[in-house]
């Protein structure tokens, strides 16, 4: 694997995004496979924060925890990030008159042959008489230079953006070209070494999962969505928000999180697609509302970002903690979906799939993803949709309406549970979508029989559900690196287990594990769970390992509890930080030694 | 709302049910009712051409006592659940039925924000000023000093003026009808379902069970019908003074209309020009458009 | 075991309720335990109702499907609760010239050798010149003098309600001669045949679950209480308000539960004990605050008073499944203590455990209890506060305080996770109550490494209380009867396991099982979950058997995740109804036979 | 409240913290941190003496930043927090601090339903009139036309008239302040701690990232100090119609207050003649004299 870490670090509000966003575009398009990750904190300006770029010409799909190059817009930074860098890095920085008051750093700094690399970026501008904001390109500039990459390829970047307004355009070519000259003057023979870029990278895109999910809403003919901000969540209506006009979507930004799942409720009976998204505390406020759509069988998707919590928690960060919230929150029993994405291909592709289940079914679904989903950056192949609109038992055309009776509504003679449904407005016999528990036309029913009757109807949907899923996939590592496996396979050393967003992670680490017959298992359908193939994977395992980011290791307790299986070792994460590659690599080595 | 007009428009029968009423006798329930067929009648409206939002409470019990399609859905939720259906489908009328518990405590920033909003449908408040299907608690429109369920002293807040808090948000429909006239609010409900905007219909409805003191005669007493004695309901500050003030007398009728003022849907700039209603729009779309400033 | 079974059935508002109360109080006054069940539908007025009372000399804690009298008030009743009658059984109506429509229930009749009894109530009320309402005192009457009970008795249960006022006393005494005729004349010869009174009832209480529960919240030393009205939390928050004068006791009926839930959380950070109550759909609700206070660490007490969901469901029905929800509900991961009711007696008892709990580990507990408990009338023996107030880490003396720092609050080097508490107002240093992820004082801190700190200190509390959790209780049956048991046993038949309100009608089935070696284990406390005696007795018992008021099974999937046990059968009831000690015999047998 | 009153009070250093403040350059939160502060130690309240409740949005940034007993909250749900603190220990002032996303759109209903319970408390609005801490989105407070995050081109709904609403529930005490002025929004702020009731105080909040209408430089030159122009507070409909139009300028100050009304504790029938606290009566009661109705 040949891959290079950059880590641009500095006070929130300084231009660290700016400045990464821009070096991962021009990667990109030069033929690079770019991961990024963001760190910040929770409040606006000033907090710490961090902008890493993972670069290879192979498909890479997380962070490594240590840097080649750490560029830093602060003092703060160098002190913070300073051991973020690999023996031999780079740290590039803008405070004038540097020392490390800890002489441990000092010592850092020698004993990894770290080369300090200081830029006078006020010095700088000030001479060309530029704004601090195009100190972004100045930097970017000399990141682009050590990176060995072509200058006309910056300009090009530069150009988009700027291009319609001429003297800015220049100013931040002269940035560009003061770049060029520092690395000249004080770093000629510093370089990061990339590897040689790949032509099929260069068309890809190059999007967070909080675009892509919100690509994959529109492509899943969603039409209305009505969400409250909500880190991190709130992206995703950022960007369906700022592309309405295109997409002609109804983006209501509602006054608390019932008032959006109950709008996404009615939207969905009356008949269009709608979804709602939030993170853990808003998603507890939308329970009743679940429990609701659970009796009166109205579709509903909610997208759930997690965050550390509990309480207010970590807003900033990632987690996998609410899994076992999403399975068994709202009161009473009834059946619904949970799946979880875990990049940018499946925030879009999965979106389709949890509308037609939801319509199909007529359930509450529950889309899972993270923080660090919703906001990492990656390279990904054209979005494809490769599933088509399913919309169940859904009833439109006037010789199905006109065969209908009220009963049909929630018939519990249906054997797989799922009964016809229909819409207001169509000219058909009429019905109440009831909250009580009630008779097939949807009136009151209090009766022990018919108690027991709608149960079975209901909970019906989730054994039929369950059969309809598809199974959890299967990733093998071969010679040729990692792969989706969908046939049997013969014995292994290692099989990993694991859900959401720790699959980048967990792939990357295979990958660096050649020699080994590990194999990945993933969970994207997490409620109803099947175990078929975890069983029989299980039994051709030396051993096997959990892999979640929450403390509990939950989908392990739900594995427990549906087929009891015992995993040899967990490797839990839940310090709020996006899983890297190498530590996921140095938890399973110390796994295979054991 | 874009009402169909057609000459043969339904008959009472065909808005009724097989269910019978199980509200108390002399429930001011039966009168709503009664009124909210008619109007639909009148309007020419068949039970599949409108949507019908239930709160619970025992107001909610309505919800399989009369055709029409109804969402039957969450103790003070109602108003947002039927927004959400009205943005979907603009050319379904939709009606939301709630309770004053539901409306002024459970889910009074609903209201609120559905005022502020201006969703383009009606709200029905069954204003029995206590929680009837709980079993007489107050609520924060029971009169001060009695003796409820939970509050065998009185409620120790003080009741809030609902049509001050109403006005205070910039309405652009606001009805007054009382559960002993069902002309009266047949009316108002005609009036309210034609209104391009939120409706806020409050119908004062005598609970014999657990309201003591604003009962069927009290109300038949102090209800007047402020649009035949000349309330000109244009006029923002005379019908916000005449709302708020029941001191005396209770004014009833149409009290404020604001012609054209756009509705929530109708303020948005991504449906500017479009024909087709989101329910209409939902098929498979090709993002291709949308990805070339990832590329 | 004797057991006499009347039922009492009209439309609401007629006097059912009226009449079973002072049936149930004459009885229990007499020397019998008396249990009484009531069953209605979600409507204020004309909705079917019924109050049952079973009527032994022993103990008894649950109905039995079949009466030995139906007292029906109106014609509904006598064609509804027909087929409730055991052979040989008495139907008391009200109606004029009632036939059957139904052929075949004239043919039950016939077969069963039923009674009819035609009273009738208008004719003589109108010769007496009383209202209606007086119709209650004659059927109560004629109940009375058909079980052969004294006059007298029933006068004075009559003048203790109606001595102030001298005309009412009078007519009401001459509803009880004209009911004392009607036995006379038209069924001297029919009874309903009690077994001999026993002292040791007299002088016990009757009362419901949720008035003792109201006593085990006062008793516990709770000075607030903060809830919306929903079924069947009500009647609590009812009883409370209504002896508010006498227990001083702040009731605040809250504008939604989230004001409740937060009301009370504020209230017990100040420093008092305070508890708020809701049923499924408002707990929903109030979940986020659950999840703040794991973090912030706030002792809070919810009572969760089940019916059958999803969505507003059954509302006036009694249900066990909202277990699941309570046990994970609240995103994130924290520490929590879900416990469960079971009994008039332990909804007085446990709620002292419920403040202890939460004040000793700082912990949200919810208490589960349900509309059967809530409702249902017992009789128990005078209520005794076995628990005394603990309060854990809470530093109240002038030393204690004086000794404090800021980062005591949330120490993470506390061993067992529990950490200092005390209260805004003592002079000492300050801290910040912190819902977001926080230092040992409270302060803000996003560090990886405390994020793992805190949520071990946190999660260590699991660990702590599940060490310091009763076991739970183990019934068994011996030849006077069932009977706890704390000691190990020998060999099983049969080993039931369950939870909650189920456990009357499981401990009166046993005791209709004798001959067979039957125990009975009971959860009282849900989560954390204790195994060990769990797995004891299953390892000696021939057959397990999990007996539940869900359709999933939700503690026997709790179980099966926490230690793999194996049920031989479930026996899952979701019909809304209470639990009967004939069904369960029936299942029980079946499942023996099996 | 009952303020204890000691000759040596503590010093502003005495809630200083060692945390550094995280708000953007130019962030009126400093202003109005400082004053709460200042109102403190004017007040001659010890940190060990207050409760201080915080929502979750910038303002909440505020609960490690100074000392005090604190409790950092729910987003939307400070109110009621802060509410069941007053209620338990009624001898411990208690200030909630919470913003206009807050108030008035996740926690509206708490807002109007402590106005009309009238606790005794404290409520401190931090109005920058947008979402600060979730980067900027339109709040109910926002400006129509404002372009905000998630609202490309202006919000869809109306702008609520915050003061009339808040005056159509009855308040005891309504003040407001703005960011740039200290020295008022001390005297303000020990006013309200001093009220008996539930004291309401709008303090208009700049906030240079986010809010591009009511800037620093926009309130300086349209706030005004009604007191000193001899607004008297006493008069419910003057301070009414000072406070709600807002058109040319900004009357600021102390706006209306009403005295003697009793709060929400006082009016509790079973806590007449108590003089402990419900923190003090915490202890094992002995039920017998309950249990006897049931024998
Ligand atoms: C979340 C939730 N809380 C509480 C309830 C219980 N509940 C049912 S109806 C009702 C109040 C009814 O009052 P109102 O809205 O005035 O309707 P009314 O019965 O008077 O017509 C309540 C509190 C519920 N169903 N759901
Ligand atoms: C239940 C819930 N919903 C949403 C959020 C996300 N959130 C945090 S602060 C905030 C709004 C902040 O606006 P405001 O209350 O005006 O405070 P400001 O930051 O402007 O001071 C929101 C929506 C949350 N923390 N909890
Ligand atoms: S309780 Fe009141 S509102 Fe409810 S049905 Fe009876 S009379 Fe009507
Ligand atoms: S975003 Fe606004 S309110 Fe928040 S800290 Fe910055 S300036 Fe202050
Ligand atoms: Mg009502
Ligand atoms: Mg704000």
């Amino acid at each position: 694997m040949n891959r290079v870490s950059i880590k641009i670090v500095g006070a929130q509000g300084q231009g660290v995004n700016s400045v990464g966003e821009m070096c991962a575009k021009g990667l990109k398009r030069r033929g690079y496979c770019v991961f990024g990750d963001r760190e910040y904190m929770s409040l606006i300006k000033g907090g710490h924060s961090s902008y890493q770029l993972d670069i290879s010409d192979t498909q890479i799909r997380s962070s490594c925890s240590q840097a080649d190059a750490v560029v830093s817009f602060n003092h703060d930074g160098i002190e913070r990030n300073l051991r973020d860098l690999k023996p031999g890095g780079i740290l590039l920085h803008q405070t004038l008159q540097w020392t490390f008051k800890n002489p441990e750093d000092q010592k850092f700094l020698e004993e990894n042959d770290i080369h300090v690399l200081y830029l006078p970026t006020e010095e700088i501008l000030r001479k060309l008489n530029a704004k601090p904001i195009l100190g972004n390109v100045l930097i970017t500039s000399v990141v682009w230079a050590l990176l060995s990459c072509f200058k006309e390829e910056l300009q090009e970047l530069v150009r988009e953006q700027f291009g319609h307004k001429k003297d800015l355009l220049e100013l931040n070519f002269a940035c560009i070209e003061e770049g060029w000259r520092y690395r000249q003057e004080h770093a000629e023979d510093l370089t990061i070494a990339l590897p040689e870029p790949d032509e099929r990278w260069k068309h890809q895109l190059l999007l967070t999962g909080s675009q892509a999910m919100g690509l994959g809403i529109i492509s899943a003919g969603c039409r209305v969505f009505a969400s409250y901000p909500m880190t991190p969540a709130s992206p995703l209506m950022t960007y369906l928000a700022d592309v309405q006009k295109e997409s002609g979507m109804v983006i209501k930004q509602a006054e608390d999180e019932i008032t959006a799942v109950q709008m996404t409720v009615g939207a969905m009976h009356a008949g269009t697609r709608a979804a709602t998204g939030t993170s853990g505390g808003g998603y507890d406020l939308m329970t009743e509302t679940i429990s609701l759509c659970g009796i009166s069988e109205t579709p509903l998707v909610i997208v759930l970002a997690q965050r550390p919590g509990p309480g207010t928690g970590l807003p900033t960060w990632t987690a996998q903690g609410d899994l076992l919230m999403a399975v068994h929150c709202g009161h009473g029993e009834f059946p619904r979906l949970v799946m979880s994405v875990s990049d940018a291909e499946d925030s879009f592709a999965l979106m389709m799939e949890a509308f037609n289940f939801a319509e199909e079914y007529q359930i509450p679904v529950t889309v899972l993803t993270d923080k660090h989903t919703a906001e990492a950056l990656y390279t990904v192949f054209a979005l494809e949709q490769h599933g088509a609109v399913r919309r169940g038992r859904l009833v439109t055309d006037a010789k199905g309406l006109s065969a209908l009776k009220s009963t049909d509504r929630y018939a519990p003679t249906a054997p797989d549970g799922i009964s016809a449904r229909w819409l207001p407005g169509s000219n058909a016999p009429t019905y109440c979508a009831q909250g009580y528990e009630h008779a097939a036309d949807g009136s009151f029913d209090e009766s022990a029989a018919n108690a027991v009757a709608q149960m079975h109807k209901r909970m019906q949907k989730m054994v039929t559900l369950k059969k309809a899923l598809p199974p959890p996939e299967f990733f093998l590592l071969s010679d040729d690196g990692v792969a989706r496996q969908s046939d049997q396979c013969s014995a292994l050393d290692l099989l990993l287990v694991g859900w959401g967003s720790t699959k980048g992670a967990i792939l990357d680490a295979m990958e660096e594990m050649q020699n080994m017959r590990i194999g990945y298992l993933h969970y994207t359908y997490l409620w109803p769970l099947r175990t078929e193939r975890l069983l029989e994977l299980a039994e051709q395992s030396q051993k096997t390992v959990l892999i979640e980011g929450n403390q509990q290791g939950q989908l392990g307790m739900l594995l427990q509890q549906e087929c009891d299986v015992q995993f040899d070792q967990k490797i839990l994460m839940y310090d709020g930080r996006s899983p890297t590659v190498d530590n996921i690599v140095a938890a399973l080595r110390s796994s295979f030694v054991q | 709302m874009i009402i169909p007009l057609s000459a043969n428009g339904p008959a009472m029968n065909d808005y009724s049910s097989p269910q019978t009423c199980t509200w108390c006798d002399g429930c001011g329930n039966h009168g709503i009712w009664t009124a909210i067929k008619r109007a639909l009648v009148e309007l020419k409206l068949a039970p599949w051409q409108v949507l019908l939002c239930f709160d619970v409470g025992c107001h909610g019990n309505m919800s399989d006592k009369l055709a029409g399609y109804r969402f039957h859905g969450l103790h003070g939720r109602v108003i947002p659940l039927a927004a959400g259906a009205a943005i979907a489908n603009p050319s379904v009328p939709v009606i939301a039925i709630g309770g004053d518990g539901a409306s002024f405590s459970e889910g009074i920033g609903h209201l609120v924000h559905s005022i502020r909003s201006n969703y383009n449908m009606t709200f029905v408040l069954h204003n029995n000023a206590n929680y009837g299907l709980t079993t007489g608690q107050a609520s924060a429109l029971t009169w001060q000093g009695q003796k409820m369920n939970t509050a065998p002293f009185g409620m120790p807040e003080a009741t809030l003026n609902s049509m001050d808090l109403v006005f205070a948000l910039n309405p652009t429909f606001v009805a007054r009808g009382w559960s002993g006239n069902i002309k009266q609010m047949t009316a108002i409900l005609a009036a309210a379902i034609q209104h391009k905007g939120f409706a806020y219909v409050d119908m004062l409805q005598a609970c014999p069970t657990y309201n003591k003191f604003a009962t069927h005669e009290w109300l038949l007493e102090h209800c007047y019908d402020a649009n035949a004695e000349g309330h000109d309901s244009s006029d923002f500050a005379v019908a916000r003074a005449l709302a708020v003030d029941t001191s005396q007398r209770v004014a009833t009728g149409i009290l404020y209309q604001a012609q054209g003022v756009p509705h929530f849907s109708e303020r948005l700039e991504s449906r500017k020009g479009r024909e087709t209603t989101p329910v209409d729009e939902v098929k498979q779309v090709d993002v291709a458009a949308f990805t070339e400033r990832f590329v």
